[in-house]
């Protein structure tokens, strides 16, 4: 059983729409490549929303879209996060009404130090995690902090990835593959923390190649296809649906 | 034909054709009318077209494949000029030795710069390279005139020891420089009606080689060395990874594109014995840095066409005075006349530098893929029909 | 010959730098040449041709043709130059050349015209070598030289500043720089003074103040400063600010010396010129009939006086005209015949003649002194002493100029 | 022993004056990553900047003085200053005098605002795209702001001199003396030097632009408005180039291509001491000014002939191939 | 005698030890996989390999030769190839040129001028690279602008760019990270049938047990710097060493 998004083409979704954060119809380019093509979700508060699909599904395409990165260009088509038009703003706006994203590639910046990094996240407001307790969640980080934080290790870049965007006041954790290159351990300790951030009433929205991880981390989830929605629906449903499973997810 | 695909082919033949008639299609306003001043098609100013055009292919195989900006590439211009000047001093008035030698010069030159200055990349070797050119220039403009004539420039004179020839012709003038005896400064006119048209042996001497040099440049761009070095650009890292050594691909770039500005200097020579000092300095390397980026770099056509863009600015706009306009405005009102002349006034003449900014910036701004770009976009617009801009019949709605 | 006349009309090309550090010196000798045609044509109140010695021009333009002209941008860069003159030739048919403001450019051009077969009358030039080891036959050169300077400063310079004189140069490291110094030096040796040290400097130094220090102890106590435009205008600058001018050596005031000097370049040195000595080719405020009648008619024309370069562009242009006419024709080896031991008057320098051995003008010449008082902004220059030419003449094969040849004159295809 | 003494300084004079335009390039090409060939221009400008104070200041009317001629022997127009009838003659001669130091707060604001459009106008759209067309689009940029200068006050060179009080020169100890107005400029030079830094240091902002630079999406993923930071930055930039044009109005008058003439050295500078280091610009200018002034000493000219020449670009050379970054750059920096 | 044999290797970076004392002895036509956590020193060993770092002390000998103190060229033309842990390919070229051009530094050495015959007459090296894209089905996207391939894509293009040179060894550092589930399979699938078919050996790091384990005839657990244990597979599941530094519970 699919969830139809509850919106209508035309009316105003703040006033109608039900979740917190809502995609609607949203269309994006890269130069001619047309790549998303019409993607709609909703995400409600403090949910866990698993975004799947095969590699160039349009995942990453879609997160970018919410953060208001440059490009992809949307074309048309809505972002709302809790009333909030987000479509209109630019990312630096989106980040601070309280979008946080992981990038897929980590964006380390280079030429600063990991406490650089983590610094640099805390210069505008608002502010999330002190960052002596992003290093108790990462002890690994606090013993680099000196470090330049392009010379980490894949996966001690990822953990800083993750520590930067908790260094702010986010409501909306957007993560793009954060299992990507780590140790089972830390895929465990990472977890856990997704736990407690949604235990903290954090929205997130997980796009993940280990499905069955997010999936089993997930409320609901989301299946794209070559830019569009396939499924939408509770995230143990897709675990049970062996069909689903098989076309879309190879598992 | 020739070893390139249908398009490379059918570029080269437009170039060659274009390159072959420009004495009609530069000149393509009545030698009496006021327009005549547009006319570009005399046989100095075509030779500067394209023998700059050669000198920014070349800039272009090492700019445009490897992304080596180089900053000094003057100096190897300046280098084969000096050569060729010097073999006509020396040995013969005939062109071919002396633009063997440029080349060679030349080529020996850039392998020593390029060298010492690839061993870094980007802008520090770019710095490298301006270094080494200002050095030239500082040199051959003071200490080394023994060599090069210093501010005055490299001239033949009456007294050369010209061991193949004469010292002087008969009428006690300097010998003119030829190719086996066809004298590159012969001309002849063609009047057709008002019109005028000049045909000179230099500038198809000059035409031929850059069209050799075209074609080799297209060949090199197609060849695996040229897919190399567009490795080098997008990741010199990758490539080493890969088994291949980057250092002797760039350096073979560099060497070739200095043989190219060593040819282009022992063209200008051939066609006008004089080489000074100035054509080594920054601001002539800038020059060829510009009219590759104006044209478009990476591209084949592109540097030629920016390099013709320059050389037309400096050399008609620079020309047209005040009185100029009065004679192309003379059939407005008087009072029109004078405004009109005084709103042009400041971009022609003395401000032909003006004029030229504000064409960087408009270019730059507006097609950033420079004048080849401004060429596509003219061709899409005729092609436009074809692509479907309905997006939203492709657009698929949300799952149900 | 090369584009030989055959309309009503005749072409004459101006090539000055439009562009560049010298674009106020070429605007000024276009305003010349603009004037000049003028007076050619009939037009205008006839300026110097009215007190010229030669009555063969009569204001209807050149053996009745009309004159026109083209113009182009040296950029002061021998390349450029000559594609410009190039262009003129092949394009728009000019029969005559000139104009340039830098030796460099002015010894190119020649050599080109020399070739392409039409005549150059050298505007602002004032290295020996033009009409020394460069000199052409189709080339003539009205300005003075390097040689001519040294020779009509040392004289007043030593009853200026004494015979017992220690001199440090400072030279601009190129062809003019290095003979002009020769010139000097050889010229105040020759009175007694000691030429204590010649330093080079380079052509793109814009901050003279690491050459002008070691002057402060070196014991000299007179500063020859070899430099033209920009950087005469930085040298002497920076000469003053280091308290050259109010220092005391060897018992005597320090003086600084600036051999080839220009209206607009003491323009270009304001306070800093006052008191200085140097040569000059012309200056608006000569009292003799054809300096008035030029001054007049170009100040009328402009609003401010002409400058040297000026001058010269002129007069080149009325003599090129005079020739042409009195030859009976455009032909470039008639041109050269007439002007050729050519003695001239009524011109603004007194009695004038063309050499024919190298094609350069002997006049008087101007030394002067920058004005204490200057009452406007163009009165910045005061006459010290005219020079009478025999003192700055030489003979033809003087080691300064030795070394090339006229060769023969070229009327082209 | 006086002539070494008075080499370092004019070494240290020359150098603060490469260190001072080489500092503000260094702000947009080292840290901001754009070639700024507009650089030269903006240094130009700010001496510009004095040269129209000292005008609008010499703004007079005109009397007729029947006493003496013109060159056209018409009576004499004779000039006086508003200023001085505002004022009177004392004051206002002294305002005049001034005009250089005053210039500093007039060109401080004209280049924040030149500085400011030219980011949000231009630049702005220029700092993903490629450095050719950057070094395209500042060279044309760079052009046609000195034309316009040229146009409005010629080509030669126009003397802004220094205040009769600071002009002259100083005995630094016996037998050295040093004009007062260079060491004027080296204490500004060091000043301005010093707040830069300081600004940099004591603030986040070097570290958030160094950031953006190195990746602006990212840093925009972080809540920051990097678009704003880069416009203060050049405007800073731009500020920094004008003071350093005001001051070296009295040292050399200025013209419309003093920019083009000290672009080239002030890129080798900046290269020379090391992409996106300030310290690293600061350093290379005094290094090259100080081996520049003693290159040029008879005994050096005499022992390698032309060595004054090509001093700056041997050095360069020299550093720049042993060590791969300059004196102090950062790896990754416009290496590719 | 493997025909890798790494001796005694140590790495410092500053006060850290990157690398203590490794030894590691890879056997001719076996897959050895390297695991352990984030950070333990596994992609500078491999770096200290292919000439991208050189150890402080210790050996490194390839069928005999040492490597150390070679340019990363020479190593890779005695046969290393290595894909990295971020995909590392020529944004700028297309797909099928990304793969024509290890082609042509297999046949042609390091260096060899061919600036005159057209790529397009290289019909061999082209055949071979639409091959090898055949193999990664990848052989639709060959025209792409390889800069515009989603991130997994681009993995599967470094790999082929690596196996197309037929090396003797191959290092790959995390090579289905990103990846689909499906291209996973298809991957260990296709690097099954390279080791069956091509005298081959190779070096694998790996965070995805599934990979490690359907692969590796040899496990190396490196820790700390150090390597911990290497043994069998299967023994390597069991040993509570490693699941306690690295595996977690889940595994
Ligand atoms: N800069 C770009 N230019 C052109 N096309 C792009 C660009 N970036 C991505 N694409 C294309 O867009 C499509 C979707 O990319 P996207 O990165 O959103 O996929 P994804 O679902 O995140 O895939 P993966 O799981 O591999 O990360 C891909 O086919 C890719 O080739
Ligand atoms: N250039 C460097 N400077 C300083 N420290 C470094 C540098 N390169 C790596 N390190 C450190 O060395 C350690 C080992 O790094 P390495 O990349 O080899 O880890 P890894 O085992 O590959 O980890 P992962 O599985 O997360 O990729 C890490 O802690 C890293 O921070
Ligand atoms: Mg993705
Ligand atoms: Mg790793």
């Amino acid at each position: 059983m699919n969830v139809k998004p509850d919106f209508s083409k035309g009316k105003n979704l703040a006033e109608t729409a039900p979740a917190y954060l809502s995609v609607w119809d949203i269309h994006a380019y890269y130069g001619e490549s047309y790549i998303v093509q019409g993607v709609s979700f909703n995400v409600h508060e403090g949910e866990i929303l698993a975004l799947l699909g095969r590699n160039g599904a349009g995942k990453t395409s879609t997160l970018r879209a919410i953060a208001r990165l440059d490009d992809p260009q949307i074309s048309h088509g809505e972002v709302w996060l809790d009333h909030q038009p987000l479509h209109l703003k630019n990312s630096h706006q989106a980040s601070q009404l309280g979008i946080g994203l992981v990038p897929e590639d980590r964006r380390i910046i280079p030429g600063l130090t990991v406490e650089e990094n983590l610094q640099l996240a805390q210069i505008a407001p608002p502010i999330g995690w002190s960052i002596e307790r992003l290093y108790e969640l990462f002890p690994r980080l606090g013993e680099r902090r000196k470090q330049e934080g392009v010379t980490l290790s894949g996966g001690e870049q990822q953990m800083l990835a993750i520590a930067r965007a908790l260094a702010r006041d986010i409501k909306v954790l957007l993560l793009d593959e954060p299992y990507e290159g780590l140790a089972p351990v830390i895929v465990d300790e990472i977890e856990k923390t997704l736990r407690l951030i949604k235990e903290q009433g954090i929205t997130t929205v997980i796009v993940e190649q280990n499905a069955v991880r997010a999936l089993e981390l997930a409320d609901r989830s989301v299946i794209l296809d070559t830019g569009s929605v396939v499924f939408d629906g509770a995230a143990a449903e897709v675990l049970e649906n062996e069909e689903l499973r098989a076309e879309y997810l190879a598992i | 034909m020739f070893g390139l695909d249908k398009k490379d082919t059918t570029l080269l033949l437009v170039v060659a054709l274009l390159t072959l008639l420009a004495p009609f299609i530069l000149n393509p306003f009545p030698t009496d009318s006021g327009l005549a001043q547009f006319n570009a098609g005399y046989p100095d100013l075509m030779q500067r077209f394209v023998i700059f055009g050669i000198f920014a292919i070349g800039f272009n195989i090492l700019f445009g494949l490897t992304g080596y900006l180089s900053f000094g590439h003057a100096a190897f211009l300046g280098v084969g000029s000096y050569s060729a000047v010097w073999m006509f001093k020396l040995l013969s008035m005939n062109i071919i030795p002396a633009i063997v030698l440029s080349v060679v010069i030349a080529g020996l030159f850039a392998l020593v710069i390029g060298y010492v200055s690839l061993r870094r990349s980007g802008i520090y070797f770019s710095i490298l390279t301006l270094a080494f050119a200002q050095m030239s220039f500082a040199l051959a403009y003071s200490v080394l005139t023994p060599i090069t004539n210093g501010e005055t420039g490299l001239q033949l004179t009456l007294e050369d020891p010209r061991i193949l020839g004469t010292s002087a012709t008969a009428d006690g003038s300097i010998p003119v420089t030829n190719l086996f005896g066809l004298e590159m400064r012969s001309a002849t006119d063609l009047v057709i009606g008002p019109w005028s048209f000049t045909f000179s042996a230099g500038y198809y001497v000059c035409a031929i080689v850059m069209l050799v040099a075209f074609y080799l440049a297209i060949r090199i761009f197609r060849s695996p060395f040229g897919m190399m070095l567009r490795a080098i650009k997008s990741n010199q890292n990758r490539l080493n990874y890969t088994g291949l050594n980057s250092r002797p691909y760039t350096l073979a770039a560099f060497v070739i594109s200095g043989m190219y500005a060593g040819l282009a200097g022992g063209l200008m020579a051939s066609m006008d014995p004089l080489a000074g000092a100035e054509r080594m300095q920054w601001t002539a390397s800038g020059e060829v840095v510009l009219m590759t980026i104006l044209g478009g770099a990476g591209t084949l056509i592109g540097p030629v066409l920016g390099a013709g863009m320059i050389k037309y600015f400096e050399n008609i706009f620079s020309k047209i005075n005040d009185n100029v306009l009065h004679g192309w405005f003379a059939w407005m009102p008087d009072g029109i006349e004078d405004l009109t002349v005084a709103i042009i006034h400041p971009f022609i003449g003395k401000g032909w530098h003006l004029t030229l900014g504000i064409l960087f910036m408009l270019v730059v701004i507006f097609l950033p893929g420079g004048l080849v770009e401004g060429g596509q976009r003219i061709m899409r617009l005729f092609s436009r029909k074809k692509a479907t801009k309905d997006d939203k019949s492709k657009a698929k709605q949300p799952a149900e | 010959f090369t584009n030989e006349p055959t309309g009503g009309s005749v072409t004459l090309g101006f090539n000055v730098p439009q562009t560049g550090p010298y674009a106020d010196e070429g605007a000024d000798e276009l305003r010349a040449y603009e004037l000049a045609v003028e007076h050619l044509n009939g037009g205008g109140d006839g300026g110097m041709m009215g007190t010229f010695s030669s009555k063969a021009l009569d204001g209807t333009g050149i053996l009745g043709k009309k004159v026109e002209y083209v113009t182009g941008d040296t950029q002061t860069k021998s390349d450029a130059a000559r594609a410009s003159a190039k262009s003129m030739i092949e394009k728009d048919g000019a029969i005559m050349i000139t104009g340039g403001s830098s030796s460099g450019v002015a010894i190119a051009v020649q050599g080109l015209c020399q070739e392409a077969g039409v005549i150059f009358m050298a505007g602002l030039t004032h290295s020996n070598d033009t009409t020394g080891k460069d000199k052409k036959a189709n080339g003539f050169r009205h300005f003075f030289n390097g040689y001519m300077s040294g020779a009509a400063l040392a004289p007043v310079l030593k009853e200026l500043y004494g015979d017992d004189r220690k001199a440090y140069h400072l030279t601009a490291d190129y062809t003019w720089g290095w003979t002009q110094q020769e010139s000097i030096a050889a010229a105040t040796e020759a009175l007694g003074w000691e030429t204590v040290e010649n330093v080079l400097t380079p052509l793109a130094a814009t901050d003279f103040s690491s050459y002008i220090a070691p002057v402060l102890n070196s014991g000299a106590d007179v500063l020859v400063l070899n430099h033209y435009g920009g950087n005469m205008v930085n040298s002497l600058t920076n000469a003053v600010q280091f308290g050259l001018r109010n220092k005391q050596v060897n018992g005597k005031n320090f003086e600084i010396v600036v051999p080839l000097f220009s209206r607009l370049m003491a323009r270009g040195a304001g306070e800093n010129i006052k008191g200085i000595v140097g040569s000059t080719n012309w200056h608006w405020s000569l009292q003799d009939e054809g300096s008035k009648a030029f001054v007049k008619s170009f100040g009328t024309k402009y609003g401010f006086p002409p400058s040297q370069a000026a001058h010269t562009c002129y007069v080149q242009t009325l003599l090129y005209a005079d020739a042409v006419q009195r030859a009976g024709s455009f032909n470039p080896c008639a041109v050269v015949e007439a002007l050729e031991g050519y003695e001239f008057d009524g011109l603004g320098n007194g009695p004038t003649l063309y050499r024919a051995e190298d094609h350069q003008c002997f006049k008087d010449v101007l030394v002067v002194k920058g004005k204490e008082n200057p009452t406007s902004e163009f009165d910045l220059l005061e006459v010290v002493q005219i020079t009478p030419r025999a003192q700055v003449e030489y003979a033809p094969d003087h080691p300064m100029f030795a070394g090339g040849a006229l060769g023969s004159c070229n009327p082209g295809a | 022993m006086d002539a070494i003494i008075l080499q370092i300084l004019n070494g240290l004079d020359k150098g603060s004056a490469y260190a001072l335009i080489a500092l503000g390039l260094t702000l947009i090409f080292g840290t901001l990553g754009v070639v700024n060939f507009a650089h030269g221009a903006l240094f130009m400008i700010g001496a510009f900047c004095a040269v129209t104070l000292q005008r609008l200041l010499n703004l007079s009317f005109e009397t007729i003085d029947p006493d003496k001629t013109d060159f056209l022997g018409q009576p004499l127009k004779v000039k006086t200053p508003y200023v001085e009838s505002w004022f009177g003659p004392d004051v206002g001669a002294t305002i005049i005098d001034w005009s250089v130091p005053l210039a500093i707060l007039f060109a401080i604001p004209i280049m924040l605002v030149i500085g400011f459009v030219m980011e949000r106008g231009l630049i702005k759209h220029f700092y993903k795209r490629p450095h050719a067309d950057q070094i395209l689009v500042t060279f044309g940029l760079a052009i046609v702001l000195q034309e316009i200068i040229k146009a409005n006050f010629g080509a030669n060179p126009i003397q802004t001199p220094a205040p009769e009080l600071l002009s002259g020169v100083a005995t630094l100890m016996d037998g050295v003396v040093y004009p007062v107005w260079r060491i004027v400029y080296f204490c500004f030079a060091a000043l301005i030097i010093g707040g830069v830094f300081a600004f940099l240091q004591f603030t986040t902002f070097g570290m958030v632009v160094r950031a953006g630079m190195a990746d602006r999406e990212t840093v925009g993923l972080l809540g920051i408005d990097i678009d704003r930071r880069f416009t203060i930055m050049f405007g800073l930039a731009a500020a920094v180039a004008g003071l350093a044009g005001v001051m070296y109005g009295p040292i050399n008058a200025p013209n419309y291509h003093m920019g083009m003439d000290f672009l080239v050295l002030s890129f080798v500078v900046v290269v020379v001491g090391g992409m996106g280091s300030l310290p690293g610009a600061v350093l290379a200018g005094f290094v090259l000014g100080i081996l520049e002034s003693f290159a040029s000493t008879t005994w050096a000219t005499t022992t390698i002939p032309g060595i004054n020449q090509i001093i700056i670009y041997l050095v360069a050379i020299i550093i720049l191939l042993t060590r791969p970054r300059g004196l102090m750059g950062r790896a990754g920096v416009m290496e590719d | 005698m493997g025909i890798l044999e790494v001796k005694g290797v140590n790495k410092r970076f500053g006060g850290l030890q990157a690398l203590g004392d490794v030894n590691l002895s890879v056997a001719e036509n076996t897959v050895h996989a390297i695991i352990g956590p984030n950070g333990a020193g596994k992609s500078t060993l491999l770096n200290c390999l292919v000439g991208k770092l050189i150890p402080d002390t210790g050996s490194v000998m390839f069928n005999g030769q040492s490597v150390l103190g070679r340019k990363p060229f020479e190593i890779n033309q005695m046969g290393i190839s290595r894909v990295f842990q971020t995909p590392e390919i020529f944004g700028d070229l297309s797909v099928l040129e990304n793969v024509m051009i290890p082609c042509f530094a297999k046949r042609d050495g390091a260096f060899r001028m061919h600036a005159i015959e057209g790529v397009q007459n290289e019909k061999q090296i082209m055949e071979k690279a639409l091959l090898m894209l055949e193999d990664l089905n990848m052989a639709d996207k060959r025209n792409m602008h390889s800069a515009s391939l989603s991130r997994g894509d681009k993995r599967r293009l470094e790999m082929a760019m690596c196996l197309v040179q037929e090396p003797k060894l191959l290092l790959l550092d995390e090579p289905t990270a990103g990846m689909a589930r499906a291209d996973t399979n298809n991957t260990i699938d296709l690097l099954k049938e390279i080791k069956e078919k091509r005298d081959i050996t190779m070096c694998i790091i790996e965070h995805d047990m599934h990979v490690v384990f359907s692969l590796a005839d040899r496990i190396t657990v490196l820790a700390q710097g150090t390597p911990l244990v290497e043994d069998a597979p299967e023994n390597i599941k069991g040993n509570p060493k490693v699941r306690e530094a690295y595996l977690g519970e889940t595994a």
